[in-house]
């Protein structure tokens, strides 16, 4: 039984449709990878899930029980974290602030949390007293990660996780998802770096126009010869 | 108001042997940039020569937005010099950077959300002369500014095509998604019709087979003599088509070369590559 | 004057303060609380109001007022009706008001049509001296001689109504007030002679029965003039009820200024376009001037009851313009007076709300206590209504 | 033009603000020195000077303390609330009324009483309230302030700001200007156009200074000691909870923090509470102070309500507070130069429009402390 | 309008043409309505038949004008994004500018404070010319400030605006030997010959009078203000006109593109510091503008005029009509001013007509307690005694639930392109495939091969 399971999912912006019938699954512990050309759908679905889009039809369940149409607040008590593709840290706040947010419906910040995400990005301890609006693109999105791993969540939707990231920053991220997702937690990931993230992953999907067209492991979407030329650039 | 005093134009000639000393597009020289108690930009200097294709890379936080920035006047250098086809443009504002040539785009796609694509693209475009309002409001005048509309109209019908995004013409340019946006930041860029281009993180974001094909574009417009600055975290992009790469650290240059050279030099390797490649 | 407490020493003896009860409040409130230190005020018709020592919480017997009196061969017959209609006695205007409503009405009558031009020459016909006399109490019968083109004598509650040739009444009289207990008692009064009635009038009046007479009040029942309006707008009604009976039928339209200069343009607008060919409004000058323009340009007969600037004696009104409230000219010459003589100033200073009424007043007063009184005007401070404090501006007007 | 626009370019400029640092500071440097010399000659009274700066802080408590209400909503809910000054007239509508009711019992009918007299059928000094004739009124009055103003707030926002909180700055504040012209009519309606007087004279200090007394009432002892603890009292809350956070958190982006599991609703609903509630408060504390009450004196705050948040900087409630005094202080010092009320307000805005001269942000712009 | 179709640049105008009437129609629509829906109350009222048209004379004046300070508002806020709200502010400017310089030197009467004397025409242009001027004393400072802030600056400057004029040091001065003033409080009174002097001593107006005359009965004053009102008419077709180039022109594009990203515009080479300067003064020599004609032919005017609820009234319209769209601030303007600000008074006196209302309660409370025992009568004479209040909370109400339900306006969601050509065609077709290829089978996202 798939921790998370989007069935035949309809959703849009206001009266835009733009998911047609999107089926995912995220097993427990599993690491999955939503790859597509851009405008798919694929922050679309990730919102989705996160009940940030207008629903239109389908269902998605989590651990069993039906999220469909709840609000994000409740779904992350759940058990779900997520980092946004854009836009996702909170400028005017502190990084130590930002990641005490992620920890907000906790009624303490568990320093325990706090001092393991320090320790997977040590820029973070650094500059923890720095507005993280004044953080360079690629630090911002490791605050993003750091405070959605202040709850220790069960599944982590991450959307372009390694887009800006300097390239040993981008290996320690994969590195980063990779062992996240081996210390139990499910992994549903977008990326554009799609070779690596296929590599890596224990299941793909490829998006295309709002809706599912590939779905296999990793390895073997990344030796099919019509997904590489179509969507991996070859 | 830079604190330094700007060398004279015709003393470019860098110590360095081995830069480029003629044909010199761009040249920064010992940029300075604070904030508050943090050194953003620390002394960086470097130059890029005309027509070509030059990445700029280094680790995250080393500098590199915040050089394109006071590049193009976004924001004000603390010190030193930026000089663009011989002329010091330190200081200048965004848009005279842009009237001189030099135009970059966002590392966050900056599009009119509330304009459609169309106009987003008419925008850009240098030396309007509808631009000055009698001319757009006199009925004598307001003829020619029709005329010119209406080849402007055509360019961006080619651009739009240049970059497929024909079907996405009337839409609003704010409903486009993350990577149909970065096209148009680009498409919108080219229509100021530049000479040289700074580009900040073009395809973060982009689906590898449309970023292959922008590529090919960006070749292509080299060929036709722009230059281009290219801010990239992906290595391959960088080493399968730059030919000479500037490595930032924290505020300055770390290392400048070709890019084969660069990729083994072990300050390199050490600050950015992470001993991988 | 008791200077008890006061270590600045001088600083005027009197204080002239200018401006309407809303503010008012305000302004004493700040007065008592810091700066009582044994000035004497003296206060025009603008804050005649005996709610004030209740709302300010303060007996205010250092107050001295003035006020267009209601000094009419039928003083006392007006009175009366008020007070056996609203169980209260009239207030400050409210004579003008009844007068203003009546002579607009008989006029309207004698012209036997609701066209404002010729209620305009017959105003005169109807006000001023020649032809049989009525008081308030024989409306009726006024209007019945009107209707049968007799020239009457309005004979009115404020003042014998005659009107000169600008159109201002041609005699005036003003009383000197205090508050005692919470009331207003009036101390003395002051008649004044004018230039005497004039100005053109028709030779005739058609007069006629049967048909509907227009006319229309244009006053504040709300805003800073609110609390004097309301009577002012039921002696109003007043004057037609002692018309009923006659063959004619009366269409008395009130409409509100809420003291504000759009208001009263607006709700002057339609009432011009409905038909009115008389309005008795505005109460503030400040509403009254704008007015004129309208209504003046529209060929409506505009009688104010209230507004005392002297910019309204010479307005550009194409004859349109009466009133039956005095100017300030004479009002200025009054409180200059009582200031110097009951109150034994040689030191004034004036704190007035800045629009015509208030500067004009203040002028008039300044002047005539510079120059009949031999006096010395220390400050001239001007207030904006609604403020928060006025501690300010009492300080600038208090200073030596 | 171009030079016109070289002028605003140079705006920028760092040289360029530093020159117009220099100018002001050369203008306040004189007028100090002026303002010193005065005093030492003579030519301005010592008590005069200090009365105009106690009166000035007594109406800058106010105008901070309604400010701070005002710069939390401004900060988080992202728009200008043209209502503002409205809640600051309700608060002390619904307060008066009972503190008349509590005062009055018996004395008058209840109708009146709860409408605060609109027909002044009862005036606040012949019910002799005073803190020190009736302290239970006068605070039973205050508490209704605050509380019951910010559940009207709260309700205000249910109906007519939660539908359009999604659609930016610019709607809301529309949105609030109709919310503004609204209540204010409303409250014609229920309780008259009419200015009344609320209160008795109270007994006062005379503190004598060289050439003359500056007296403090005890409404004004009452003003500065609620004004105070209230502001402590949010500096409090702000600090040690997470709500203070949760705000700020909010404030930067609002759909960030719905993912993040902030219950949004829940801290905009305190926003509104703590910004209602002050300004309830500030509302009835300056009925309490002037002693008089009418229709719009809150809307004819709020400018200088903004003015004083924004040179303070949006967001920071020291800035607010800071502000308030700033205003309060600099309109009737103002009067030194000026005499007469017409300039103090000019004087307000002017203060206002150099601050963002030099400072764009606000004084204490950036610098969140709330 | 003509519609044959030959070439390709007429086949534009005709397109242009079929849009505009478009708009026309529905300007048209509604006014006639409203119109017709006043005549009809009028009839009601037994008003005769110039208080008919006078009425209708007085609306047409008053949309005229608001409908002016609307467009020029839309320029600032509708297609830049500078939110303007000290409008009143550059009105005043306008008026108080031309009356100082009309009013003649030498004061007689009632005319309390001199002026230069200058002839009308060239007062009018030196108030619009110094409410542009204010407008950029306002722009050099004001314009680099976040949109909230410079909002609040501008409310700030048109308060000092107001409270200057009304100060006693403004009554009366001299500038360069010559005596001016503003009368302070007292506002000043107009002793100049009438702006329009030059059409009433025309012949053909002595024919339009007699015409007036002979159709509704008008007198010579009305047939004069009559004739304002249609010169009123034709100016806001001017400022339309005058607008509607202005937008739809790469000018009106850049402004545009300053409301979406200024620091985007800014990095394509638009000098947008220029570009808000221009229009910032062009919309504020255009409020002065109307501030003028507002007034200019009234008696007098005082500072009280200007208090910020003229400014709200503006936006209110603006806000009805839809900010971005021309023609919905026409449309704006018109409905502002016929149901919200005239109307309420009209329903009044209709509902007096019909039922004779009582005396009501003076107090709220007094009206609410009956409701206690189920009389409602006390409650509905109070509310109908306080309608004038209540109407601006209707003003109020109508501006939220336009928010909530209309955010656009009526016409505001048509957003009108940017651009001296209308962009829905490729230019010079040459490709048999329409401009956009349909949805099904075009390429999403541009980069599947
Ligand atoms: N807020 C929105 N309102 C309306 N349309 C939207 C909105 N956000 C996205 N869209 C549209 O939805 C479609 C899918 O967008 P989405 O962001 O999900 O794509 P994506 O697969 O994440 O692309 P990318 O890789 O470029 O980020 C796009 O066509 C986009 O224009
Ligand atoms: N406005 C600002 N205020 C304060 N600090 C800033 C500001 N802008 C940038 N910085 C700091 O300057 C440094 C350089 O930032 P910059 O954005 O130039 O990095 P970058 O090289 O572009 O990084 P990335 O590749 O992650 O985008 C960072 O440490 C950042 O925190
Ligand atoms: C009602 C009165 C107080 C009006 C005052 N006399 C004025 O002219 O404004
Ligand atoms: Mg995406
Ligand atoms: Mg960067």
């Amino acid at each position: 039984m798939a921790m998370l399971d989007v069935t035949d999912l309809d959703a849009g912006y206001g009266d835009l449709q733009i998911l047609h019938g999107v089926d995912l699954e995220v097993a427990e512990d599993e690491y999955v990878v939503i790859v597509g050309p851009n405008g798919a759908g694929k922050s679309t679905a990730m919102k989705s899930v996160f009940g940030l889009t207008t629903y239109m039809g389908g269902t998605v369940e989590f651990k069993g029980g039906d999220i469909t149409g709840r609000s994000p607040d409740e779904i992350i008590h759940e058990g779900i974290g997520y980092v946004p593709q854009n836009d996702n840290v909170f400028p005017s706040l502190t990084v130590r602030e930002n990641l005490e947010m992620g920890a907000y419906i906790l009624d303490e910040v568990p320093e325990a949390a706090l001092e393991s995400v320090f320790d997977q990005f040590p820029v973070l301890r650094e500059r923890q007293d720095q507005k993280a609006g004044s953080m360079s693109g690629g630090q911002q999105q490791m605050v993003a990660m750091g405070r959605a791993l202040m709850l220790d969540p069960d599944l982590l939707l991450l959307d372009e996780p390694s887009a800006g990231l300097a390239p040993d920053l981008v290996d320690e991220m994969f590195d980063h998802v990779n062992a996240i997702n081996a210390s139990g937690t499910a992994v549903l990931v977008v990326e554009q770096n799609a070779k690596e993230a296929l590599r890596r992953c224990d299941r793909g999907y490829v998006l295309v126009q709002g809706s599912n067209r590939y779905e296999d492991a990793g390895e073997v979407l990344l030796n099919d010869d019509e997904v590489r030329q179509q969507f991996l650039g070859g | 108001m830079s604190d330094t005093t700007a060398e004279p134009t015709g003393s470019l000639t860098s110590e360095s042997p081995d830069r480029p000393t003629d044909d010199v597009e761009l040249a920064v020289d010992g940029l300075v940039k604070r904030f508050g108690g943090i050194t953003a930009v620390d002394g960086a200097t470097f130059e890029v020569e005309s027509g070509s294709m030059t990445g700029l890379i280094g680790p995250n936080g080393a500098g590199k937005s915040t050089t394109f920035n006071c590049i193009t006047g976004i924001h004000e250098p603390d010190a030193g010099t930026v000089t663009f086809q011989g002329e010091d443009i330190t200081g200048i504002r965004p848009y005279q950077c842009a009237e001189y040539g030099l135009v970059r785009t966002f590392q966050i796609a900056r599009e009119m959300a509330n304009m459609t694509v169309l106009e987003n693209l008419m925008l850009p475009a240098k030396r309007q002369r509808g631009e000055a309002l009698w001319r757009s409001v006199l009925p004598v005048t307001r003829r020619e500014v029709v005329r010119e509309e209406r080849e402007l109209l055509e360019r961006v019908w080619d651009s739009l095509e240049f970059f497929e995004i024909q079907h996405l013409a009337e839409e609003k340019a704010g409903t486009l998604s993350g990577g149909q946006r970065k096209l148009l930041e680009l498409a919108r860029a080219l229509m100021t019709d530049p000479e040289m281009l700074l580009l900040d993180e073009p395809f973060a974001g982009v689906n590898p087979t449309l970023e292959k094909k922008l590529l090919e574009h960006v070749h292509d417009l080299r060929e036709e003599g722009y230059t281009f600055l290219i801010v990239e975290h992906d290595m391959d992009l960088i080493m399968e088509n730059c030919e000479r790469v500037i490595v930032m650290h924290q505020g300055s240059v770390l290392a400048e070369g070709a890019p084969g050279a660069i990729t083994s030099n072990e300050r390199v390797i050490e600050a950015y590559l992470g001993g991988e490649v | 004057i008791g200077d008890e407490g006061a270590v600045e020493g001088g600083g005027p003896a009197v204080l002239n303060i200018i401006g309407y009860p809303e503010s008012g409040i305000q302004i004493f409130r700040d007065f008592y609380a810091d700066f009582d230190t044994g000035t004497e005020i003296i206060v025009p018709d603008g804050l005649q109001d005996g709610d004030l020592p209740d709302e300010v919480g303060n007996d205010m017997t250092n107050v001295t007022g003035t006020a267009p009196a209601s000094q009419g061969p039928h003083e006392d017959a007006f009175a009366e009706l008020y007070e056996d209609e609203y169980g209260e006695s009239p207030g400050v205007f409210t004579s003008h008001t009844f007068d203003a409503v009546a002579v607009c009405t008989l006029a309207n009558v004698a012209a036997g049509e609701n066209d404002g031009q010729t209620i305009r020459d017959q105003m005169r016909r109807v006000a001023n001296p020649g032809g049989d006399e009525y008081g308030p109490g024989e409306l009726q019968e006024a209007a019945e001689a009107a209707a049968a083109g007799d020239e009457i004598t309005y004979q009115g509650a404020s003042s014998a109504v005659d009107f000169d040739d600008v159109g201002d009444p041609a005699e005036a009289a003003y009383d000197v007030w205090g508050f005692s207990d919470g009331d207003i008692e009036t101390v003395d009064t002051i008649t004044f002679e004018g230039d005497g009635p004039g100005g053109e009038m028709a030779d005739e009046s058609p007069g006629g029965t049967g048909r509907d007479v227009m006319v229309a009040m244009l006053l504040p029942e709300t805003g800073d003039l609110g609390e004097l309006g309301t009577p002012m707008i039921d002696a109003g009604r007043l004057a037609i009820q002692r018309m009923e009976g006659v063959d004619l039928t009366f269409d008395l339209q009130v409409e509100d200024t809420e003291t504000d200069e759009d208001t009263t343009l607006s709700n002057g607008g339609a009432l011009i376009d409905a038909g009115y060919p008389a309005i008795v409004g505005a109460a503030s000058s400040g509403n009254s001037v704008p007015l004129v323009g309208e209504t003046s340009s529209a060929g409506v007969v505009q009688c104010s009851p209230a507004s005392t600037a002297l910019s309204l004696s010479n307005v550009e009104d194409d004859g349109y313009f009466f009133r039956t409230a005095p100017s300030d000219l004479l009002q200025g010459q009054v409180m200059a007076e009582v200031s110097a003589n009951r109150l034994e100033a040689d030191q004034v200073a004036t704190l007035y709300v800045n629009n015509d009424y208030g500067q004009q007043l203040s002028e008039q007063y300044v002047e005539s206590f510079e120059n009949d009184q031999d006096g010395e005007a220390l400050n001239e401070v001007s207030f904006e209504p609604g403020q928060g404090t006025y501690t300010g501006e009492l300080e600038s007007a208090l200073a030596e | 033009m171009s030079t016109v626009d070289e002028a605003v370019d140079r705006g920028r400029s760092l040289s360029s603000e530093q020159l117009l640092l220099l100018v002001v500071g050369i203008g306040a440097v004189a007028l100090l020195g002026d303002l010193i010399l005065g005093l030492a000659s003579g030519t301005y009274s010592i008590s005069r000077v200090a009365r105009y700066v106690t009166e000035g802080i007594l109406y800058g408590l106010i105008i901070g303390l309604a400010g701070i209400g005002l710069s939390m909503t401004y900060s988080i809910l992202n728009f200008a609330n043209f209502a503002h000054g409205d809640y600051v007239t309700t608060g002390a509508f619904f307060g008066w009324g009972v503190t008349y009711l509590v005062a009055g019992w018996g004395v008058a009918s209840v109708g009146p009483l709860v409408l605060v007299a609109p027909q002044r059928e009862v005036s606040g000094a012949q019910l002799d309230v005073a803190i020190t004739a009736t302290p239970i009124a006068v605070l039973a009055g205050l508490l209704v302030a605050g509380v019951a103003t910010a559940l009207f707030v709260l309700l205000i926002d249910r109906f007519a700001f939660k539908p359009v909180r999604g659609s930016g700055g610019i709607p809301l504040l529309i949105t609030s200007v109709g919310v503004a012209f609204a209540l204010r009519y409303v409250l014609v309606f229920v309780y008259s156009s009419s200015t009344r007087g609320t209160t008795a004279s109270v007994p006062s200090v005379d503190f004598l200074l060289v050439d003359g007394y500056v007296s403090i009432g005890a409404h004004d002892a009452t003003l500065i000691v609620a004004a105070v603890t209230l502001m402590l009292g949010v500096h409090f809350l702000l600090q040690r909870t997470k709500l203070g956070k949760a705000m700020r958190a909010m404030s930067d982006n609002r759909d960030l923090a719905l993912v993040t599991g902030i219950p949004t609703e829940r801290v905009i609903r305190w926003t509104w509470m703590i910004g209602g509630g002050l300004a309830g408060t500030a509302g009835y504390l300056m009925v309490l102070w002037t002693g008089t009450i009418d229709w719009q004196f809150g809307w004819l705050l709020l400018l200088l309500i903004f003015a004083a948040v924004i040179l303070g900087g949006i967001g920071s409630i020291y800035g607010a507070i800071f502000g308030g005094l700033v205003i309060g202080v600099g309109m009737h010092m103002s009067m030194i130069w000026l005499p007469g009320g017409d300039f103090t307000t000019i004087t307000a805005f002017l203060l206002m429009i150099l601050v963002l001269l030099i400072r764009p942000s606000g004084l204490f712009g950036g610098k969140t402390t709330a | 309008m003509s519609a044959n179709t030959t070439a390709n640049a007429t086949d534009e105008r005709t397109q242009l043409e079929a849009l505009w009437e478009r708009d026309a129609v529905k300007i048209f629509v509604a006014f006639a309505a409203i119109y017709l829906v006043y005549a009809a109350i009028g009839l009601a009222l037994g008003y005769s038949l110039d208080g008919i048209v006078n009425t209708l004379r007085r609306m047409t004046y008053l949309i005229a004008v608001y409908g002016m300070v609307t467009l020029a508002l839309n320029l600032h806020w509708g297609y830049t994004g500078l939110f303007n709200i000290g409008v009143a502010g550059f009105m005043a400017i306008g008026l108080y500018v031309t009356m100082m310089l009309a009013k003649p030197v030498d004061p007689t009467g009632a005319a309390q404070y001199p002026g230069l004397g200058l002839p009308m025409p060239i007062a009018i242009a030196g108030g619009v010319v110094a409410a542009g001027l204010a407008g950029l004393v306002v722009a050099i400072p004001a314009l680099r400030l976040r949109a909230d802030y410079f909002a609040i600056t501008t409310i700030a400057f048109a308060e000092i605006v107001r409270l200057g004029l009304t100060s006693g040091m403004a009554q009366q001065f001299s500038v360069l030997g010559a005596e001016l003033g503003t009368g302070g409080g007292r506002g000043l009174t107009r002793n100049y010959g009438d702006p329009m002097n030059v059409i009433f001593e025309l012949e053909a107006f002595s024919s339009f009078v007699d015409l007036t005359n002979a159709l509704f009965g008008f007198g010579p004053t009305q047939a004069r203000a009559l004739v304002y009102s249609i010169v009123l008419v034709l100016v806001l077709i001017g400022f339309y006109w005058l607008i509607q180039r202005t937008s739809r022109s790469p000018f009106g594009r850049v402004l545009k593109a300053i409301r979406e990203d200024e620091e985007a515009a800014q990095s394509l080479g638009k000098n947008t510091n220029r570009f808000k300067i221009k229009v910032f003064v062009l919309g504020c020599a255009l409020m002065g503008l109307a501030g003028i004609l507002w007034r200019v032919r009234r008696t007098g005017v005082t500072p009280t005029a200007f208090r910020p609820h003229v400014t709200f009234y503006i936006w209110i319209a603006l806000i009805i009509g839809g900010a971005g769209s021309n023609t919905g601030s026409v449309l704006g303007s018109g409905l502002f001013v016929a149901v919200l600000f005239e109307g309420p008074r009209y329903v009044r006196r209709l509902i007096e007509e019909v039922i004779t209302v009582g005396d009501a309660p003076n107090t709220f409370a007094g009206a609410v307690a009956p409701l206690l025992s189920a009389n409602p009568a006390p409650f509905l004479r109070y509310t109908f005694d306080e309608f004038l209040t209540l109407q601006f909370v209707l003003m109020g109400v109508a501006l939220v639930l336009l928010m909530h339900r209309r955010p656009d306006g009526l016409l505001g969601h048509r957003e009108e392109t940017a651009a001296a050509i209308p962009l829905t065609d490729r230019p010079a077709a040459e490709t048999g495939a329409g401009p956009r290829p349909g949805g099904t089978d075009s390429d999403h996202g541009g980069d599947s091969q």
